[in-house]
């Protein structure tokens, strides 16, 4: 018997397997928050989760969050704070991991938010930073995820507002001053790339079951690097899906029909 | 309200609302600066939950500084979209931050300095577009931005201005020390015997506080943590309507130009299905002194 | 607590204490630093009511990084004089602030960057003999200060570091952002549900609390609202006995050395009489959420 | 029937007049703390005191306060916060008066709280700064209050702790980006020394009822001058010392035996 999934909540459960436990998580919104609590139920007993909005966690929300402000997110809380607060123990190295959304992602793991086209006169003007450019710079590593479709895996986004790995040349990211180490996993609808230590090109390391590597390369915006390895990702266990069903009963962010 | 906004935001106000992020949104407040047509502001906030595009797709908006303006349960700001897109119904301007930087920007006014630097936004092309954001010396310098007036909205104040709030604040104390002068809306008017028990909740020195407007339901369909929930179909709504132009129209007619006030929204909106039943009272703290 | 303070507080720790300024002045933890015959500690606050002029004259530190340091009521710190003008028991080296760049130095610690500017201290002499002070582009340019640890007293905490305190808290914030560790010694322990029931009032992130002490009076002479008044003529006392060192080493012995901890301490004490009887319980925050 | 009073009554009740009605008062310690009182249930009943501790508060404390930070001063306070938060507004120029203790004081109005003799091996180390350098800068006037000795009024400071008007010339704090006016009064146990429209050197305004121009002249360490009309200041009005006494029942601050 084979349990059934949505890719959403497969990306939920690579996400949450990003996160070691003892991790201090910067959790941002959507996805993440479905992944926090999976790793949190799983193996992650002692992750922390904190919250731009000026929240630390231990135990993910007891209700349906819409967003990380939401009422049940607040009860229960171990610290209910200012944003600037939240951000200092980022900016002193504190977060381990991080979780960014992106519109756009490039093969050197820019993220954009902000611009499609010209600033001065965009194509599309996306919602903006956030706190993703934030999160980019400051924490330790960060993952995103984002729908697998070739407008959004692009060669070059053109215009940066979370830096990866830059222009992707050596040390990049030091040149520029930026404290954390960078973008360790793009998590899409198809599959899993990765980064190579120290930074640089992303790579496919393994892809979803049900897709394939050359599907992955045909929805990819450059020719993208195939790892060696390459494998298929693993599914969601059942007590992946279990969390994950228990957090977004109506299938809210991980669009299951119910 | 009307009285609030009419003496405390002009046109052209530098305005910071929506401090708190996804909680305790002063949509009311924001919505009588669109009937009383108010021109040329310059919004002030991090994160924008609709509030923001609202005020931008009725025209009253010349500025925005913020580090994320849409919907966060629903995703893109549709007004948004077309006032930077397409200059509709007005091209604004965009002074691009991040969460971290527009409150760096608000405790640079608080302390009145001209800037204070930071690690983050290094590398990030927000300081190609942003004039307010300078790197020297390998850091990023945020400029100081003060807003004219804050608006908060919070669970309790008492009419001379001391009020309470609770649950995540985001950059709500930078902003109201910022502030020339700030405006309070709240869910419940209560006595100085209230506020004053617990001068630690307080969130600014009533020196700053030029106006308590007591409106209930004032942040819907932003949650305020022991009152309201979250409305998310409202929002789920307002990310369809506003899609298009006119759809945005009509949800402003419904929505805002054919309400007088508040309490007449209210009474459109189911509002016991919102309001939260279950009671989680604090510990009090003892304040004895003798 | 002496646990807390073998395990935490190295010989050349850079300390944070006494940052509420007057109030919750954690003296027990000061005392069994001196017990435990720590050496070359740097001191952080802002004032400090005689526990600096303490840990000065039982030889423990090598630099002050304050804005003042003396005794609130009484005057000067008479330790401390004899430190800097005859280098007694030993030279420290004194890095002057005021209130105002203490608080900044902690600050630009806390968002881990090199300085933070400032308009205060332009034209004070202090510029000249701080060399973490520096002016360029007309402002002054504070350094950042990093405590390897904070030591705080606050009215209550539960055992996982989660820690209440009420009252002015003058730079207790951000000297537990700022620091590496927080010691927290506290009136009551109480249950998570406690600390829990009220997130707003918990002071720092419990990923930066490493030791939790429960020292009931551990504040004694200071005030700690709710519990202690101040003990103006334990101050008084301290002030005469401290004028030599021979009446400050009797104060030591009396006080400290001949003391075991905390408890025994207390027993000399007439704690009743300073003990706060009224209450002024604060009006509970309703943190209901369903 | 006159009424018997210290010199530190007539100098709390002086201090007291400086306080306007709806001034933000930065009120520091000892008899400052009583001329806040005073002033509050009298003539000024709509000024706020703002301590830097980390309170602001309209009524002063119903009991005795040994420091700023005793338990009744924050019962009732309008506000129990960080000091930054204090120190914010005063940056804004919101404070309208400060009040300074000090040591010494010079013909231009600079306070040494810090070091007699040379900082690097002091004659005299005195506690520091606390606020008042930050007073002396950023409140919008200011006064300090003295013991008036020849050893205390000198020529110059050797060191400038809280910047009066520097060296005595013209605009010196506008020069030194100094935001706020500067200094307006040294109230001692003689008398009342004021400064010129637009700050400078300090002269005698007023002398305390049983001084003399004569006394205080040789109680000052620079030829100190005198106002064309000074006069004898006003002694405390029974109202006055009935608040003093309420709030310094025994004497503490003001040398009072009871």
């Amino acid at each position: 018997m084979t349990t059934r999934y949505t890719p959403q909540e497969l990306m939920v459960a690579v996400a949450s397997r990003e996160i070691r436990d003892h991790d201090l998580v910067f959790v941002g919104m959507r996805l993440p928050i479905l992944a926090y609590a999976v790793a949190r139920n799983g193996h992650a007993p002692n992750a922390r989760g904190l919250f731009e909005v000026g929240l630390m966690r231990d135990q993910p929300a007891s209700a349906f969050l819409g967003t990380m402000g939401d009422p049940p997110n607040v009860a229960g809380a171990l610290w209910a704070t200012r944003m600037s607060n939240a951000m200092a123990l980022m900016a002193q190295g504190n977060v381990d991991l991080g979780f960014i959304g992106g519109a756009e992602v490039d093969r050197f793991g820019n993220l954009n938010t902000s611009y499609v086209g010209d600033p001065r006169r965009p194509k599309v003007k996306l919602p903006g930073s956030g706190g993703g450019a934030d999160i980019a710079i400051l924490s330790r590593r960060w993952v995103t995820l984002m729908s697998h479709e070739r407008r959004r895996l692009v060669d070059r986004v053109s215009f940066i507002t979370s830096p990866g790995y830059g222009d992707g040349t050596a040390r990049w990211r030091k040149r520029n001053g930026i404290l954390g180490a960078g973008p360790v996993a793009i998590i899409t609808t198809l599959g899993v790339l990765r980064f190579p230590e120290g930074g640089g090109e992303a790579y496919l390391a393994s892809v979803h079951p049900g897709s394939s590597v050359e599907e992955v390369r045909a929805e990819t915006g450059w020719d993208l690097k195939v790892a060696d390895d390459v494998s298929e990702t693993s599914a969601p266990t059942p007590s992946e899906l279990d969390a994950i069903r228990r957090f977004d009963p109506d299938g809210f962010w991980t669009h299951r029909s119910t | 309200m009307a009285e609030a906004i009419e003496r405390f935001v002009p046109d052209g106000a530098t305005v910071a609302i929506g401090t708190a992020l996804e909680p305790l949104i002063p949509f009311a407040a924001g919505h009588e600066m669109i009937r009383q047509g108010r021109r040329d502001l310059e919004l002030v906030g991090p994160i924008s939950d609709a509030l923001f595009d609202q005020l931008i797709g009725a025209g009253c908006v010349r500025r925005v500084t913020a580090a994320w303006v849409g919907n966060v349960s629903e995703g893109l700001g549709h007004c948004y979209r077309r006032a930077c897109e397409d200059g509709v119904p007005r091209a604004i301007e965009v002074h691009d931050h991040s969460n971290f930087s527009i409150s760096l920007a608000l405790w640079a006014a608080a302390w009145n300095v001209p800037s204070l630097p930071t690690r983050t936004l290094l590398g990030s092309d927000i300081l190609r577009t942003n004039p307010d954001l300078g790197v020297e010396g390998g850091l990023v310098h945020v400029n100081a931005v003060r807003p004219d007036v804050a608006i908060v909205h919070v669970q309790r104040a008492d009419d001379l201005g001391r009020a309470h709030a609770w649950g995540p604040l985001g950059i709500t104390e930078e902003a109201g020390l910022a502030a020339d002068r700030v405006i309070v809306t709240c869910e419940e008017l209560v006595d100085a015997s209230v506020t004053l028990s617990d001068p630690n909740r307080i969130l600014f020195p009533e020196t700053k506080v030029v106006a308590v407007v007591h409106e209930p339901g004032g942040a819907h369909p932003s949650p305020v943590q022991g009152h309201f929930k979250r409305d998310h179909a409202f929002y789920r709504d307002y990310a369809e309507r506003s899609r298009s132009r006119e759809g945005f129209e009509s949800w402003l007619k419904q929505w805002v130009r054919d309400v007088n006030d508040r309490a007449s929204y209210l009474t459109n909106i189911d509002v016991e299905s919102m309001r939260i039943r279950t009671h989680r009272p604090s510990v009090p703290a003892d304040f004895g002194d003798d």
